[in-house]
């Protein structure tokens, strides 16, 4: 089925919705990441936290019910469910940095076969820097996932044997969703759990710069 | 759907494995667990590390724990001379670290933040600072202090929810918010489970995503 | 009788001194003391550095004192890369200090608690530890932070009384209750005045001990 | 008035209570320094703390209104002040450590006249350690009192050059109250700035290891 494939940011949002049980802790990255949301059924309980002390998002409110004190890291509005609270900057990264987060979601520039991940900069020596809350939830969390594009606009390879952009945390990213696949990271590389229809191995390794195995 | 709450303090302590560090919370008589504790006996692991703010008095569920020989070592702020953990402790049965009540209560607290060491200045002058790595920061000399992370977490709440949020009455708060923040297994006996809802999102004392089980004990 | 509370923006900023550290609240426009930083415009102190989670938009007071000169140095988790921060800083006016945010948050946190410095494995195998000091700690490479205090910190809260004690609404905390502890002078705006005794002792989210000076700014 | 000196135990914690103006946040040790709130008239707002997290402490309550889960650090059954609240043991230690206290006042065995403070343990060598919470609150308060008895019940002084017990703090004293005096640690030693009816500066100097200078 051709037309299913490769996956839109919707599809590689959904394909990881579908991979988080309920009762997880869980922080979205801005971008695709945040759209993860989308994806989970309201009657799994699935909890998810916010850099700015927000525990227990909800879906974003329609326009007229938006509470002005509500929002998320990304600041946007959201809403809280039921047995939602809230805890101040410092706690929030307690949680992020201390092991309480089940899952973190980020969005990537890159990722390595040893899961390092770059997100915050294209160069070293940009002048401007926009570290924000990437690199504490990137080393704290239990499990980190990436969600991107399989290659760059382009053509360019973003599953890498090393990053070539400034690093946010070393050796840390266990999963990769793409538009193309579902990748682990492990300690001999990258192992394929899962091509898009239409898309062989060989063609996912012909996009992929390290060296991909099979399942 | 998320449910924490179990049937029984004996359900709730399933699994403590021997060897492990408990963290007890409570000061004083308020915020114990002490059901929870009382369980512990019965429970029956050994070879068991106690973090609590001290010794525990005589009749006590710690006093009868070291008595019964489960307790190898304690970590508190102090210890009562005339309690069985100074005399197990004089003895040489028991091994012991006194630690000043912040910097236990900070390190406690790192544990749970991922705080992987921190600088203070209490006790850097000290007998406490001895053979130990210390570092002048600012023009004041500071020790190099190591969170203290448990394995399990016991503590005394008022409400919980299924999802595990907490609320403490009054000074019952204590050590029990950071040690929940501190173990991986953390276990709160409420005085009452309420509905999910029915504490206010902004008076939530300890959320629940730091609480694993949680069993009922009325007062 | 103690009365923290003051009848203007103005009297609320008084003796602010060029040269300080200010402290700014908020994420977003959540908890984010709007008619305090406007004010700081009127005030006039200069040789600012601000502490504050991101850079500020253009129109905002904080691009405001920038474009006037007002500020020395910002220290944020982020600047917009199309931001008046961003610009002057470009252009070597504005000395700008980028923290990953959860450090920023940890060293505010530090600062009012009295640690001197800790260990964080965040951003410590990147390039923000460059030329710094790490050391390995249970085999994992970590940061060595030092506290971030104010001279003053500005925020925004929903409640207070004559103490001081302060509650936030949903995501208004974010910065607040750590800033107030990181200033000597920390001066709140609030939604609502309140008589002492009003706030339940177990919902106070800032003790008033750590405010000085609160203002009614109403919606 | 010679019935008058020297003070007891009261009397030493309402001439320190004299000393303390409205709006401080003072942290009282166990003993004497405890007594120390019993003289503060209610009109005065002084702000007491207890390191188990209670802010605003009010005076003990009759037996029959007892609330079980407000205690001070000493364990004992107190009553909350309109406008006080709680905190978490490690936060209430951030007040301590952090110099959010304007005053703690402690008991002491010993006070050397560079404002060392020895109130902890008789012997490097007990074998029981009872450290408590003293050391923090010593380092981190604003500024540090002491309250003890001028000499020992054997005699022995108390104001010494140096400390001969375990310290719980270098340099942190800034006043004492005795039954026999006040006195100022500055960085001269010790000023008398007080003396009890009946007892000379020559009497107080025989009962005091350092030497006094007088105000």
């Amino acid at each position: 089925m051709g037309e299913r494939q490769p996956l839109d940011r919707d599809g590689m949002a959904a394909r990881a919705a579908a991979d988080i049980p309920e009762g997880w802790l869980v922080n979205l990255g801005i971008g695709i990441p945040t759209a993860v949301a989308n994806f989970i059924p309201a009657e799994r309980e699935v909890i998810f936290h916010a850099e700015n002390g927000v525990i227990g998002i909800g879906p974003a409110p329609p326009p007229d019910r938006v509470n002005p004190y509500l929002i998320n890291a990304g600041v946007q509005h959201v809403t809280l469910r039921t047995g939602g609270s809230f805890v101040h900057q410092a706690d929030s990264f307690a949680i992020a940095r201390g092991g309480h987060l089940d899952l973190c979601i980020l969005g990537a520039f890159e990722v390595s076969e040893a899961g390092d991940i770059a997100n915050w900069a294209r160069s070293p020596d940009e002048p401007v820097k926009q570290i924000g809350g990437g690199m504490d939830l990137a080393v704290g969390a239990k499990r980190v996932w990436a969600i991107m594009e399989h290659i760059t606009k382009g053509g360019a390879p973003r599953l890498v044997r090393q990053c070539s952009y400034p690093l946010t945390a070393k050796a840390v990213v266990r999963r990769v969703y793409t538009n193309l696949a579902v990748l682990d990271v492990t300690p001999r590389g990258f192992v394929v759990r899962e091509i898009v229809e239409g898309v062989s191995f060989e063609d996912l390794q012909a996009r992929t710069e390290a060296m991909l195995l099979r399942d | 759907m998320i449910d924490k709450r179990v049937a029984s303090v004996a359900e709730a302590l399933s699994g403590i494995r021997d060897g492990s560090t408990v963290m007890l919370g409570g000061f004083g008589d308020v915020g114990t667990p002490i059901a929870l504790r009382e369980g512990l006996i019965e429970q029956g692991a050994r070879d068991l590390t106690l973090v609590c703010n001290a010794g525990g008095r005589d009749g006590s569920a710690i006093a009868r724990l070291l008595t019964l020989g489960r307790v190898r070592k304690m970590i508190s702020s102090f210890l009562r001379p005339a309690s069985e953990a100074a005399r197990l402790h004089v003895q040489g049965r028991l091994d012991v670290e006194i630690v000043p009540q912040g910097t236990l209560a900070e390190r406690i607290r790192a544990a749970g933040a991922g705080i992987t060491g921190f600088y203070t200045p209490t006790a850097a002058d000290t007998i406490v600072a001895e053979q130990r790595e210390t570092r002048e920061i600012g023009g004041k000399l500071c020790l190099l202090e190591y969170p203290l992370p448990g394995d399990v977490a016991l503590l005394e709440a008022w409400q919980g929810d299924r999802w595990g949020n907490l609320t403490y009455r009054e000074a019952q708060r204590n050590y029990n918010p950071i040690m929940a923040m501190a173990a991986p297994l953390t276990i709160a006996q409420v005085r009452q489970f309420v509905e999910l809802g029915d504490i206010d999102p902004g008076h939530v004392h300890t959320p629940g995503v730091f609480v694993r089980r949680l069993v009922h004990v009325p007062e």
